[in-house]
Order: structure tokens, then sequence, then C-alpha cells
């Protein structure tokens, strides 16, 4: 591996980046790049033909408006800065560990409600039968 | 119920075109059988007929094999319970093909009536079977006389009912 | 404004001519050092982690932003194969080919060709999807950079 | 023993798509009505599924991501939501089979009746699920299926006319009573179950829960080759018991019990018990197998945390689906449905599964980008497209066959 800094590399959001999975650190996985959203320089509203960059990782909700048509304000959607993305291979790894991610609070609802309510729902499997 | 007159439907169908119409024309038919269950051509009644006599005769040999095993210790009671028990339902579903069903003409209704016959003595042999092994296990049925006293009066029962099995099935043009 | 809003949108030229339909959006990635530096930190990270690629083979860069390059306008939809005839795999015969020939006449535009974008904005909406493009737009070759290069 | 110990996935995964309780029926039905000339398609899924199966794990090994990852990354949300959709139904309907069939089993043994298994036979699956170490469960489901070596022990104490048995077999054609339709009702049906969806899920995410690497390629190689031509050889010879001892009484076979008589007769009780513990072994390894599969499936598709290999707190939502899986089985089965004709019923979703599973598998085994020197030779392509016609022309076929031949009787 040489040098790369300041090399850029094309990628196609659909061939690349769509529907792949998004990992924390560790290896836990967040999410599916469900969509991502795109911001002018400033952050404001992306204007055609003026500079615009990706923004955030969308994950979840919308993923039903993009089967199924329909809206939800993106304020709404559970999203992950760009800014915290790491690298990007087969999979999108992050740099920020998944229980600092508001998007995973389904995870972690379904988590802390039920799943660990469950006797043994803390059992490390790998320790031992 | 609607299930199994449908199933027993689309049986006979397979069984008759089989000797008569190429398989493409088999899916047409079969779709339209399987939605006009009470119109059938006698051949059709026939083959359901067959059709029936065929799983009693399965039955009734699975009975055989069951009775022989158990008789050799070669087999668990309760394994053979449960095959017998599963030949009741067989012969459960072959009885309510031919009483469900609607014969077209006197002749197919007598090969109906035969077969009614047959099945019920395949069935009669099978409970007999049933009553045999629970008594041999040493249940409260020892000693009683409805049950038959030994394997080989169980298997000569058998035999008699199948025979009037086989009888019938030649008479329906089957196997 | 979302890449899912722009994906399968209609295209337009200038004069209202429809052009096709975007098939996908090109991003260009800023690679960056790695700030473990150099080959040995995939290594570490195999041992350390599951679900991290467990191969070097595989690409992976370290990356920053992301800009927004163009739109990729095809004939028709994307079909099942989201751009796998922009790369350069030819096997295994003859799908690839086959998902080739049915894209065949898919251009790139720069998004600076870009004039304006209609999102539908209503329940349903989908089909007011449009972008059009600015007059004198280029019409770009479609095909991405060889992954090894 | 140790490079059995080395297969146990690809074992168990052979095991739960070759013997489970809807095939040891089939077929045992198949060799009591067609004798061995449907041994051929047997023959046919072993290669297919060795060929898929092992690009699908060397896809998991080198680049780390699971099958259903992969669909839903080639696929993109859509077609993959309905290969989902597709294989998530396959998998729920045969969950709910081999419940039942653990059941009918254990029935077998005890003559306890089916209903009141039923829900231990589910709990205990579930509990292997929350509690016991993957590694573990692939171990003892997997080899305690293989006691079902018992139905080809009991072939060779047959001593079947061996000449004959490979008459039927070469060439193959359908016996003269059978009709043409439901010999190919069968055919299809056998290829279906060889080469079913829910197997490349779970070998592939096994690889991961494992954590195979680039350098575990001959494992990969191993498994698949020892475990599918298994599962293949156990099926065979359950046709072959029934070819031998049922067909010339000219029983039809219809339940499960039916199934284990050529083994009471060539073996006695003894092989009989060691037959039985193999089809409860059998069954609760495919139902363990179908359990992960759904949860694998869904959770791969929407990228949540799985694994087993995790705590089930940090992989909520997939035990969360296991456990809703389980209870949606418990409860079909307790409208007192025939759990062996369920998984007839998934033939139907077979037709879209497998053609939406294989092409990205052999797709993505192509991509340099996931694939890096690992990817596909030119034989295993090859191969992997003629492949691919038989399962589109099989998969497309089964739903008119089903229909004309109401499912094969």
């Amino acid at each position: 591996m040489t040098d790369r800094r300041g090399e850029r590399r094309l990628v196609d959001a659909r061939l690349h980046l769509l529907s792949r999975q998004v990992l924390d650190p560790d290896g836990e996985p967040v999410g599916a790049v469900d969509d991502l959203a795109l911001a002018g320089p400033d952050g404001g509203e992306v204007e055609a033909g003026r500079e615009a960059h990706v923004d955030a990782i969308l994950v979840g909700p919308v993923l039903a408006t993009r089967l199924f048509g329909g809206r939800v304000p993106d304020s709404r959607l559970p999203r992950i800065a760009w800014d915290d993305v790491g690298h990007v291979g087969t999979a999108v790894e992050l740099t920020v560990p998944s229980d600092r991610l508001d998007a995973v609070w389904v995870e972690r609802w379904v988590r802390d409600r039920l799943i660990a309510r469950i006797p043994g729902g803390r059992h490390d499997p790998e320790a031992g039968a | 119920m609607r299930a199994r007159a449908r199933r027993a439907d689309h049986r006979d169908v397979t069984r008759q075109t089989g000797r008569r119409r190429a398989a493409a024309l088999a899916v047409v038919a079969l779709a339209l059988a399987g939605c006009v269950p009470s119109r059938q051509e006698p051949g059709q009644a026939t083959a359901a007929v067959a059709d029936a006599l065929a799983e009693a005769t399965s039955a009734g040999e699975t009975t055989r094999i069951a009775v022989g095993l158990l008789d050799d210790g070669r087999i668990t009671g309760p394994v053979a319970d449960t095959v017998l028990l599963d030949q009741l339902r067989v012969l459960d579903d072959a009885e309510s093909a031919l009483t469900t069903l609607v014969p077209p003409d006197a002749a197919s209704s007598a090969r109906r009536t035969t077969g009614l016959d047959a099945v019920g003595d395949v069935s009669d042999a099978v409970v007999a079977a049933r009553a045999w092994a629970a008594a041999r296990s040493g249940g409260d049925l020892a000693g009683d006389d409805s049950v038959p006293a030994s394997a080989d009066d169980l298997l000569a029962e058998l035999t008699t009912a199948l025979d009037a099995t086989d009888a019938a099935l030649a008479e329906a043009g089957g196997p | 404004m979302n890449v899912g809003d722009l994906l399968d949108a209609r295209v337009l030229g200038p004069d209202g001519a429809p052009l096709g339909v975007v098939v996908d959006v090109r991003l260009s990635l800023e690679v960056v050092d790695e700030a473990e530096g150099g080959p040995g930190a995939g290594e570490d990270r195999e041992e350390a982690e599951h679900d991290a690629p467990l191969s070097a083979q595989a690409r992976r860069d370290a990356v920053g932003g992301a800009r927004l390059v163009g739109l990729l306008v095809g004939p028709r939809g994307a079909g099942s194969f989201h751009g796998y005839e922009r790369t350069g795999i030819r096997s295994p015969w003859p799908i690839p080919q086959l998902v080739r020939r049915r894209h065949r006449g898919t251009f790139l535009v720069r998004w600076e060709d870009v004039a304006a974008v209609e999102t539908g904005t209503a329940v349903g909406d989908d089909g007011a999807r449009r972008v059009r493009l600015a007059r004198g737009y280029t019409q770009l070759p479609a095909e991405l950079p060889s992954a090894s290069g | 023993m140790k490079k059995l110990l080395a297969a146990a996935l690809g074992i168990l995964t052979a095991v739960g798509g070759f013997v489970d309780i809807g095939d040891l029926v089939t077929n045992a039905v198949v060799g009591s009505r067609f004798g061995m000339s449907l041994a051929w398609v047997v023959v046919l899924g072993v290669v297919g599924i060795v060929l898929f199966a092992s690009m699908a794990g060397r896809v998991a090994a080198v680049s780390g991501r699971a099958t259903f990852e992969i669909v839903r990354e080639r696929l993109g949300p859509r077609a993959a939501g309905a290969n989902l959709l597709a294989s998530f139904a396959i998998n729920l309907l045969t969950l709910t089979a081999e419940v039942g069939g653990i059941a009918l089993a254990l029935h077998l043994a005890s003559s306890v009746e089916p209903r009141l298994w039923i829900p231990v036979a589910a709990l205990a699956v579930w509990l292997v699920l929350w509690r016991v170490k993957f590694q573990v469960m692939e171990n003892v489901a997997g080899l305690m299926g293989l006691l079902l070596v018992g139905f080809a022990i009991a072939l060779f104490q047959l001593g079947p006319d061996w000449g004959e048995l490979l008459r039927q077999a070469v060439p193959p054609s359908p016996p003269g009573a059978e009709h043409p339709a439901s010999y190919w009702y069968y055919a299809v049906a056998l290829f279906g179950a060889a080469m079913t969806p829910y197997e490349v899920f779970f070998f592939s995410s096994g690889a991961v829960e494992e954590r195979w690497t680039a350098k575990d390629l001959g494992t990969n190689r191993v498994n698949v080759l020892l475990g599918f031509p298994l599962g293949g050889l156990l099926s065979l010879s359950i046709a072959a018991c029934a070819a031998v001892v049922l067909l010339p009484a000219g029983i039809e076979v219809s339940s499960l019990s039916q199934v284990v008589l050529p083994v009471a007769q060539a073996g006695g009780v003894l092989l009989l018990a060691v037959v039985i513990l193999g089809i409860v072994a059998a069954t609760f390894g495919a139902a363990l197998e179908t359990a992960l599969s759904s949860g694998y499936t869904l959770a791969q598709y929407l990228g949540w945390s799985w694994g087993k290999f995790r705590r089930p707190a940090r992989a909520a939502r997939f035990h969360l689906t296991m456990i809703v899986a389980l209870l949606l089985a418990v409860g079909i089965l307790m409208t007192s449905v025939d759990p062996v004709a369920v998984t007839e019923m998934s033939v139907v979703f077979s037709a879209v599964a497998l053609p939406l599973t294989y092409v990205p598998i052999l797709v993505v085994a192509n991509d340099p980008e996931y694939m890096g020197e690992h990817v596909n030779g030119r034989v295993v392509n090859a191969l992997g497209t003629v492949y691919l016609v038989i399962v589109v022309v099989a998969a497309v076929a089964a739903i008119p066959l089903m229909i004309a031949t109401g499912a094969g009787s």
C-alpha cells in the first residue's frame, strides 16, 4: 500500500454504498445503508448544480419510504453523520461505537425492555455452554 | 373435509388422464376438476374407487408388516401402535373419499358399495390388530374374547380383508 | 435531499426531451492516510474484531468526505443488478454481458450540468421526481475506473 | 473423528436440508412409489448444493459477509425484499414442520401424544438458541443426526438385490403405474429440498459465527464435500429401504411411522432405537437451522446485529425474531395441521427464493472487490451457470406440477 494522501476514489452510491452493512469499530452491525442524505457546502439544502456532499447515512424507517413511497421529515430519520465513517470496503465501518449512536435506539429498546430481562439474556455463549 | 375431497379429485383425474391424455392437458383438466367435484364422468368415479382401494391395500399391508414385526419382537409397542393408528387415519381418508363420491351411474355405484365394504373389512382388521397389540403388552384387554388370540389369527383376518380389497380393486380397473 | 430521491427520477434534457432515468449517483470519496499508519493496520484489526473484512484482499479504504460528482443516466431503471455494468467484471458468462447489454447507452452527467431537481413531496407522488439538465450539458462515459487502479 | 468435527457445520446444514421431517417422509414416499428411479435427482442436488454452498462459504470467509447481506447488496432493497418474504416463509413453514416432526419422532419413542410434545420441543429448541455455544450445538445436533446412517445399515442387513436397485436407478424412468407428472413433481421436490435456500443462509452465517477467514478455505471445502454427500447418502438409503421393503408390498408411505418399518425389519429394536434417536436429532437440527435462518435473513437484510456468538442482549432483535418465529410455529401446529403437509407448501415459495438467492452468490463470488484473488474459477462458473438454469426451470415448473398432481398424490 503506497501513500494515498490526496487520492480520491470514485464510487457509485447504489453499487458501492447503498444496502451495505454498517459496522461500528468493534464490528457490531449498526444497520444497513438505507439511504444517503446530501447537503450543500454549509450543511444547508442542496441546490442543483452547486457543490454537494454526503452528510449522513440514513438507517431504518427510510427504507420503507424508499420501498413504498411516501416521505418522512428528514429530521425524524435516524441518521449517522458521514464524519463518523472511517472505512469503506465491503462494509461501511464507523469510528464511533454503536452505543453512542442515536440511530440504533430500536435495538437498544428491544434489548433493555425484552431480551436482557429474560434470564440468561446477558450470558456470553462463548464463555461455556 | 373439503381439502380431503379436493385431494381425492385431483388424484383420480391424475390417474385417468395418465392413461388417456397428454400431460399438458392434464394441468387444465385437473384445475377444472378441482372446482366441480360433484359432476364426474363414470371413468373418474371408478378411478376414485380404485384410488381409495389402493390406499386401503397400502394400510392393510403396512399393518401386516407391523404385526409380523411385533410378533417377532423386532419393533417396540409404541412404534407399532403409532403405525396402526396412522393406518386407521389412512383408512378413514379412503372411506370418506368413497362416501363423498357421487356415482354417476349404477355400475360405479355398485363398485363404490363393494369398495366401502372392502375398506371396512380392512379397518376392522386394523382395529383388531391394535387390540391384539394392546393385549400383548398386558393391558386390561388380555383374555377378552373379541381380541384375536394370536398373530396368525390376525394375519388370516387381514389376508381375507385384503383379498376382498384386491378383488374390488380388479373390478375397479386398478393395478 | 437524499440519494434515494434522485435514484429512478426521470431525466429531461434542457428542452424537456426525456433522456432516461437516474440509475445511480456518482460520488468521490476522499481517501485518507490510515491514522494508525500504513499497511500493518489491517492485520491488527483482524484480531481485534470479528466482523471486519477478514482478508486484506478485499478493497477497503480509509475515507474522508464524499463529494457528489454526477448522475448516471440510463435508458431504463436499474433493474436488479445495481451498477454491475459499470465494473470490469466479465464472469460468470453470460450474466455481466446481459446486464451490460440492457444498460447500453448509460452515460454520466456532471452535477454542475444539472439545472433543476424536483422531488415529489406528497405521499405517492413518486412519478413526479424529475431532473432537468442544463443547456450545453455533456454526456460522459459511465465506466468506473478499474478497481485495482 | 477430528475431521468429522471440523465438518460439523456442513453436516448439520446437510442434515437439515436432506433429512428434515419433510424429506424423511418424501424420500420414503419416493422409494415406495418410484423405487430408485429418482436417485439421479439426489445426485444432481448434491452437486448443486456443494457448488453453491462452497461459494457462499468462500464469500463469507474472504469478505466476512454472509449470504443475505450479499443478496440485499446486489439485488437492492426491492428484489431482496421479495426474496426475504419468500425465504422467511420457507423458514417459518419448515420450522413449523420440524417442531411438529420432533413431536412425531418423540411420539414414536414414547407413545405420548404429539400435541403434548410440541411445546416441549419448541422450548428445547429455544433454550439451545438462547444458551448453547454455536460449535457445541452443531457438533451435537449434526453428529447425532448422522445416527440416521442406521438406514444404510438396515439396507445392507436387508440384503437387497443390488442389481435390481441399480436397474431402477439407471437409466432413470418412471415406473409404469405412475403418472409422469407425479414423477416430475417428486423430482422437483427432491431437487428443491437439496437446494433449499436456508442451507446457504445457515452455512454462510455459520462460517461467520465460526470466524472463518481466507485461511479456512480448506475447512470450507471439507465441510461441503463431506457434509452434503453424506446428507445425500442418508436420503438415498431411506429411499432404498422403502424400495426394498414397502414397494413390493404395494405400500404408499403417508406417515413417519411407516418410514422406520424397514429398519425394524432389518435390525430389530436396537437399530430402530438408533434411527428414532437419529430422527429426533435430525428434526431438532433442522429446527435449529431454520430458526437461526429466519433470524439471519431478517437481521442481515435490515443490517441488525446478529449471531449466536454474541450475548443475546447484543443481538436483541435477532433473538426476538427467533422467539417470534418459534411462537408462530407452535401456534400453527396447535391447529392440528399435518407437519409433513406444511413442508409441501414451501415448494411454492422456493420458486421466488431459489433464483434470487443463487444468482447474487454467483455474481459476488466473481467480484474481485469482495473476493480478491479468490474469485471463482472457470469450471465453477460454468457449472454454476448450468445450475442456475436448472434451478430456474425447476422453480418455475414446481407450481404447475404441484397443482396438476395435487402435491404428488
